[in-house]
């Protein structure tokens, strides 16, 4: 609300628009394009993922806009600490043991 | 019986000889009373010309507080079906190879009893009360999305009948409440009836689902003026980092299911045998969800214990702080400790020992709250009335089933209590001191609020002691069987193995228990015959807003929306006589939702195509799935703004109870 | 609805009732939920993403450049939706009908080549229930897609909204939930583009 | 209070009934032992946490219970003391400390041939179960049995656990804890039985209509009886061929089998990639029948419910229609 009413040229979603852009064909040509291993490119593609996805939260849905910002925030973060137990957890869990054949 | 029946009666390609269950009495009579009660009740209905009466007043209401009593007399009910398979679950094991109930009727008993007690009775008769209370304690006119409420309630009835018509019509789910894939898949369980425990539980998850969302709202948004966080009444806080949980933890359940059926019905291989599945998937998810269900019923019902407890001790709670963080503390180590209900499954030992600490851990915050009640009471002046004695009731019993849970925690101990009667012993001495004592507790106490008399003292002391002298013989005998060997799930059990005594005592034990809730039927029953209606709207001299206004509360719940300085606000208003008197000059118009037809045909439609989904008929489901699309796209155009009461009309609601407050008596024994 | 309409004027009319902002804020924590449904997709991915019981893996699959077609078609659309509430913030009711039909058509055209794809993929062997890979493939793709098939329909009834009765606080809110909704598919489908596309073709 | 009491009166005679005797604490071998050593370290501090709560509970309503002598009485305003706090978040910390110890050790331990027999030479042997049997395979030794199992005494045994159907759980309590057997894996567990002796076996986990009546024998022998016994069955029992093979699998109870081969010969349903027999058309129960889905490496049965009897003490249990004759085992 801090912005953009009086502005004519969105220029936050357009250097948004073009970072993403770059993010995502960065993303592809580590991957096809280099040697690295396995999880070398799992790690910077994964991170280039994040950054991408936070940019989207903070640029283009305005997470921390009006009253409930913080609130939002709070959401958000719950919502990746539940993203990291579910995905990671039950990866570990269903390939440990007897399951990592 | 032994017969098969081999004609196929196929009309428009339906098998009805397996449509309708057959050949077994006691779903015969069922049926029969099925049949019966619907026929009664709309002769009923139409003789007495409630019809309309029915349809405005309570299937379109928007009300939180209607919507709350409608969850109530449903998880009543479901809480009938469930003591039911209970009770015949007993019978069977009573004596060692009986014949009462063989091995695939008793499956099925079991798996139904699990399911309905925990999702349709514990669930929505916890739902019902903070439908009832949380808006009053917080001092708002209703919840954040009315209308969301009332589809939230259809549509966990409507998952509600189509799981109990599973008993008549197709066949019942046979897998456990745990539904453990393979077993529960296509390729072992090829009749429909886990295509209802996959429907019906989806359908009743979406409507927890968007009442999760609707307190979070509810709670952040329209607490009163002055009620901070941290003044917020405890059953608040508790509903609020519930539906927290719920938020968090229904959609993994959401997406299991859907899983499951894509199994069932599209040949998927997520689970199964054959095609790369993997069954250990499903406990993972299943648990991934399952564990933080079981604090999803426990933290309410603590909240209602914790409101009680102060109550009826005449003190605020003790370690306001310490309770606020020790729920947080639950809520976060809840998502964290899934994998105990699987350690025999060989992820190994440092997963194991992982997840024994977590859940260890959960020990302490419930310890801080335990202790806080305690301390809650000492120095205080106890009222013991039928709410307070299941509250006093729920501390010695709920630590047996904690330490016990404390003891399974433990993964190597585990492997010998792993499903055996010593872990069903585990929950059911969390759940029902945790669970049905709350919801007795918090009945009685609410009782006057939402209908304006009280449940009778005296039989509801008979129903206390009934059920938990009957709970306690019921269950304490299943630790020691599970120790010497006794599996949990198994039909019956041979002479040899030396269970006899105790499964005997516990099968008494369930007919106490049984006699208790009988006790407790026949209390609404005489209440609502014979109790005085001329009581006050603060009883039980209480200290939350809820008590503040009319008893039943008026449609629009408070006149003026109050401003709260301190913890206990009603106390305090009442200690300094303050804000206590409404001026006329106070009364404003007051804007309320109207009532709408859409949650219930949204209810139905979903029924509709959650039943031809069971039986596989895709072309009929999808049909019906497009009455889904067309309400929705319905509810997108529906600009209703609600309506206004008129300043006369509160003027003379307020008048009528605020002027016989002072003349009534107080009750309390 | 409950509080009478007082209104703010000094906020963008989406956030000027009580009402509003108790949707938006509910809105948010339903995409809390959301992501943890998706976040539930891809542990399954993650687990069972090797298990081709002897069916196609991601490399006899997966086409990286229609990937890369998709890709781009969805970020456009992501930020054309940003423009069109940037347009609604400026009370300009044609750009943002503009705007968001805009969005709509890249949400199609993604849409389209989402289908193509599953047909590829059907022909050449790889179907939902040929192996564990391939159904929990469908599975979270197929979602994101439903979702975005969602998306396009609502929106759509937002516009007709919007030409009904213009803006006002409602159906500004709409919008911007809408625009919400958009914006979020969007973050999943780049975790999709990493976590499914890009890894099954590293090397 | 009254309740407290009433609970514990209801608890003394069922002590008195079970008698001592629970399985649990009767441990045969060391790695039950381990496990009961474990259990009993636990129950002492559950006991104080249990001692203390009722005593404070028991105190605190007894005396400060609403009498007619204390109506006028008005409870003192308390938010709180965080000393006491603190005492009871510290000491459950502590005792959670105390318990997480052995746990952690225990856990470890279970994963490895138990102490003091790391020397002795372990022998394998296969468990598979089935529904609703188990298969017993020594490879060593090429013999094969159902449903009861010959060990030597003071051996460790190391079982390596598959399933040919659904999930189920291997479980011997007098000698050890439980662990699942899941099809196309393999989980193991080491047992050592400290005399010879006859114990029970089940399973645990619930895997529908015939699950209650899963159980097996285990044999603890003399190392003379066994090798005996060994002989007897590489001269005595007939081979195991493929098909009857298939018939075992089929959804059955049945007594005891003994066969001079091993079906690992053909098929170890640990592995991965192994075929799976399952065959929805026997497992059809009352109620309606959904569409099933037919799998490339299912073994085809164009006969449903039908099922020949087989081999010694064999115990078939066909079609069990609802309502059915479940009771005569
Ligand atoms: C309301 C429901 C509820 C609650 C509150 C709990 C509470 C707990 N449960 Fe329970 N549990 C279930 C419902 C519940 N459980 C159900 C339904 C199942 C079985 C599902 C199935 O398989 O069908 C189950 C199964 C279950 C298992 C799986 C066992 C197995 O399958 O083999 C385990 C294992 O760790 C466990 C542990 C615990 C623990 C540690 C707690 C703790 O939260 C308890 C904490 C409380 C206390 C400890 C008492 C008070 C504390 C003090 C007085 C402080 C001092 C105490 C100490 C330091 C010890 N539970
Ligand atoms: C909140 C949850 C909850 C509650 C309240 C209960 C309550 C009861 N449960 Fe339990 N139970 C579970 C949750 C619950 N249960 C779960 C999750 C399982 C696991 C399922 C699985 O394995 O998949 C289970 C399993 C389970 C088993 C184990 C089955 C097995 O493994 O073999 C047994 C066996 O005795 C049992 C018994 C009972 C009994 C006797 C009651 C009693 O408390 C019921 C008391 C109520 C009544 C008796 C009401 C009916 C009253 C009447 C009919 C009287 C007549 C009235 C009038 C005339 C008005 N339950
Ligand atoms: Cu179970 Cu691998
Ligand atoms: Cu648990």
């Amino acid at each position: 609300m801090e912005h953009q009413q009086s502005k004519s040229f969105p220029i936050s979603h357009v250097i948004g628009f073009v970072v993403s852009l770059v993010l995502t064909f960065a993303a592809a040509g580590i991957t096809l394009k280099t040697n690295l291993s396995f999880k070398v490119i799992m790690w910077i593609i994964g991170s280039l993922a994040v950054i991408q996805a936070g940019m989207q939260l903070f640029m283009f849905m305005h997470l921390r806009e009006g009253e409930d910002g913080k609130t939002n925030l709070v959401n958000m973060i719950y919502a990746v600490f539940m993203v990291i137990v579910i995905v990671v957890g039950s990866i570990w869990v269903l390939t440990s043991g007897h399951a990592a054949h | 019986m032994k017969a098969k029946i081999t004609m196929e009666v196929t009309i428009m390609s339906i098998k009805w000889d397996e449509f309708f269950i057959t050949g077994d009495p006691l779903i015969l009579g069922s049926q029969i009373a099925i049949v019966l009660t619907m026929i009664g009740a709309v002769a009923g209905i139409t003789y007495l010309k409630k019809w309309k009466y029915l349809w405005t007043e309570w299937l379109t209401t928007v009300d939180h507080k209607k919507i709350g009593m409608m969850y109530i007399i449903s998880a009543v009910l479901m809480f009938f079906r469930g003591g039911m398979d209970g009770l015949l679950m007993k019978a069977q094991t009573a004596q060692p190879e009986m014949g009462f109930l063989d091995s695939q009727h008793y499956n099925e008993i079991f798996t139904t009893h699990g399911v309905i007690m925990i999702l349709f009775m514990a669930m929505p008769f916890l739902i019902g009360l903070m439908n009832v209370v949380i808006p009053l304690q917080i001092g708002a006119r209703d919840v954040a999305f009315p209308q969301l409420n009332a589809l939230s309630f259809w549509l966990f009835f409507s998952g509600a009948m189509l799981f109990n018509i599973s008993f008549v019509i197709g066949g019942s789910p046979d897998a456990g409440w745990t539904s453990y894939f393979p077993l529960a898949g296509k390729e072992f369980s090829p009749g429909i009836g886990n295509n209802f425990y996959a429907v019906a539980l989806q359908i009743a998850g979406i409507g927890t689902l968007m009442t999760g969302i609707n307190f979070i709202v509810t709670i952040l948004k329209m607490r009163t003026k002055g009620m901070t966080l941290m003044k917020m009444p405890m059953f608040t806080w508790t509903t609020f980092v519930t539906s927290i949980l719920i938020v968090a933890a229904f959609p993994i359940f959401t997406v299991a299911l859907a899983l499951m059926t894509f199994d069932r019905l599209y040949g998927t291989h997520f689970f199964t045998v054959s095609g790369g599945g993997m069954d250990m998937l499903w406990a993972n998810l299943f648990w991934l969800w399952g564990h933080p269900e079981v604090y999803i019923v426990a933290l309410p019902a603590f909240g209602i214990f914790s409101e009680v407890i102060s109550t009826f001790s005449r003190k605020s709670l003790f370690g306001y702080k310490s309770m606020v963080f020790s729920i947080l503390g639950i809520a976060l180590l809840s998502m964290v400790v899934w994998v105990h209900h699987f350690y025999t499954m060989g992820s190994g030992p440092a997963v194991n020992s992982f997840f024994s600490i977590t859940t260890m851990a959960i020990a302490i915050p419930t310890g801080v709250k335990m202790f806080n009640w305690l301390f809650t009471m000492r120095k205080g002046r106890i009222k013991i009335s039928s709410a307070m004695l299941w509250a006093l009731a729920f501390v010695p019993c709920f630590v047996i089933g904690g330490v016990t849970g404390v003891m399974l925690a433990m993964g190597a101990a585990d492997y010998q209590y792993h499903n055996t009667l010593f872990l069903v012993a585990h929950f059911h001495y969390v759940l029902i001191p945790g669970v049905v004592f709350a919801v007795f507790a918090g009945l009685y106490y609410w009782w006057p609020k939402m209908f304006g008399f009280m449940l009778n003292e005296k039989i509801g002391k008979w129903h206390f002691w009934l059920f938990v002298i009957g709970f306690n013989v019921t269950f304490m005998p299943m630790f020691f069987l599970g120790l010497n060997g006794a599996v949990r799930r198994a039909y019956t059990y041979s002479a040899e193995s030396g269970f006899a005594p105790l499964f005997m005592l516990s099968a008494i034990g369930s007919i106490i228990l049984a006699a208790g809730f009988a006790v407790f039927c026949y209390n609404i029953y005489w209440s609502i015959r014979y109790a005085d209606r001329n009581i006050s709207s603060d009883p039980w001299d209480a200290r939350t807003l809820e008590w503040s206004t009319a008893s039943p509360v008026q449609f629009y719940n408070f006149a003026k929306l109050q401003e709260v300085k301190s913890l206990d606000p009603f106390w305090h208003m009442k200690k300094k006589n303050e804000g206590l008197t409404l001026y006329d000059s106070e009364i404003e118009e007051i804007h309320m939702p109207s009532n709408s037809w859409l949650p219930i045909y949204m209810g139905v439609i979903f029924g509709i195509a959650g039943f031809l989904l069971v039986f596989e008929w895709h072309i009929a489901a999808a049909l019906a799935a497009i009455g889904i699309f067309a309400g929705l796209i319905i509810r997108s155009f529906d600009y209703n703004e609600g309506f206004h009461v008129k300043k006369d009309e509160i003027h003379r609601i307020e008048n009528a109870w605020r002027k016989t407050e002072g003349e009534v008596h107080d009750h309390v024994s | 609805m409950i509080m009478s309409a007082k209104v703010d004027t000094s906020l963008p009319l989406e956030y000027q009732t009580e009402q509003d902002r108790m949707n938006i804020l509910g809105f948010w924590v339903f995409l809390g939920a959301e992501i943890v449904l998706f976040a539930t997709l891809f542990g399954v991915y993650g687990v069972l993403y090797e298990r081709f019981a002897g069916g196609p893996t991601h490399k006899d699959i997966f086409v990286i450049k229609d990937v890369m077609i998709q890709t781009v078609l969805l970020l456009t659309s992501s930020f054309t939706m940003g423009i069109a509430i940037f347009e609604m913030r400026r009370h300009n009711l044609k750009g943002l009908i503009i705007w968001l039909v805009i969005t709509l058509a890249l949400g199609a055209g993604f849409l389209f080549m989402e289908i193509n794809e599953f047909i590829h993929y059907a022909h050449e062997g790889a179907t939902m229930q040929t192996s564990a890979f391939l159904s929990s493939l469908f599975v979270l793709l197929g979602t994101h897609g439903a979702h975005v098939t969602l998306g396009i329909g609502w929106a759509t009834m937002v516009i007709i909204q919007l030409l009904k009765r213009g803006l006002t606080p409602t159906t500004a809110r709409k919008t911007f939930i809408i625009g919400l909704y958009w914006h979020f598919l969007d973050v999943v489908w780049i975790f999709i583009f990493t976590f499914v596309y890009l890894k099954g073709l590293v090397a | 209070m009254k309740k407290i009491l009433l609970s514990l009166t209801a608890l003394l005679p069922l002590l008195v009934l079970s008698g001592c005797n629970m399985v649990v604490f009767e441990p045969q071998g060391p790695v039950a032992r381990s496990i009961t050593d474990l259990i009993n370290w636990s129950l002492i501090w559950m006991l104080l946490v249990v001692v203390v709560v009722f005593g404070l509970f028991g105190y605190i309503v007894w005396k400060y219970r609403e009498r007619p002598e204390n109506k006028d009485y008005e409870p003192p305003e308390e938010h709180g003391s965080t000393l006491l706090e603190i005492i009871w978040t510290g000491i459950p910390i502590l005792i959670v400390i105390a318990l997480t110890i052995p746990t952690v050790k225990t856990l470890y331990a279970l994963e490895e041939a138990p102490k003091g027999y790391e020397e002795k030479e372990p022998i394998t042997i296969h468990v598979t179960s089935a529904d609703w049997k188990w298969i017993f395979s020594y490879p060593e030794q090429g013999i094969e049995t159902v449903n009861y199992v010959n060990i030597p005494e003071d051996t460790p045994v190391l079982f390596k656990m598959t399933s040919a159907s659904t999930m189920q759980s291997f479980w011997v309590p007098a000698l050890g804890g439980q662990k699942y057997t899941m099809p196309k894996m393999e989980t193991e567990m080491y047992l050592v039985a400290d005399n010879p002796g006859s114990y029970d076996g089940q399973n645990t986990n619930f895997n529908g209509r015939g699950y209650a009546d899963m159980k097996f024998e285990v044999l603890a022998q003399t190392d003379e009886k066994f090798n005996e016994w060994l002989a007897d069955v590489k001269e005595t029992a007939p081979k195991l061929t493929e098909s009857e093979y298939d018939d075992l699998l089929k959804p059955t109870h049945m007594g005891r089998l003994t066969f001079s081969n091993t079906h690992l010969e053909w098929v170890n349903h640990a592995d991965p990639h192994s075929k799976a027999y399952t065959n929805p058309e026997l497992y059809r129960g009352h109620g309606y029948q959904g569409k099933t889905f037919e799998e490339e490496d299912n073994y085809k049965s164009n006969q449903p419910n039908v099922m020949e009897n087989h081999g010694q003490g064999g115990h078939d249990e066909s079609e069990d229609n609802h309502g059915g004759d479940h009771n005569e085992h």
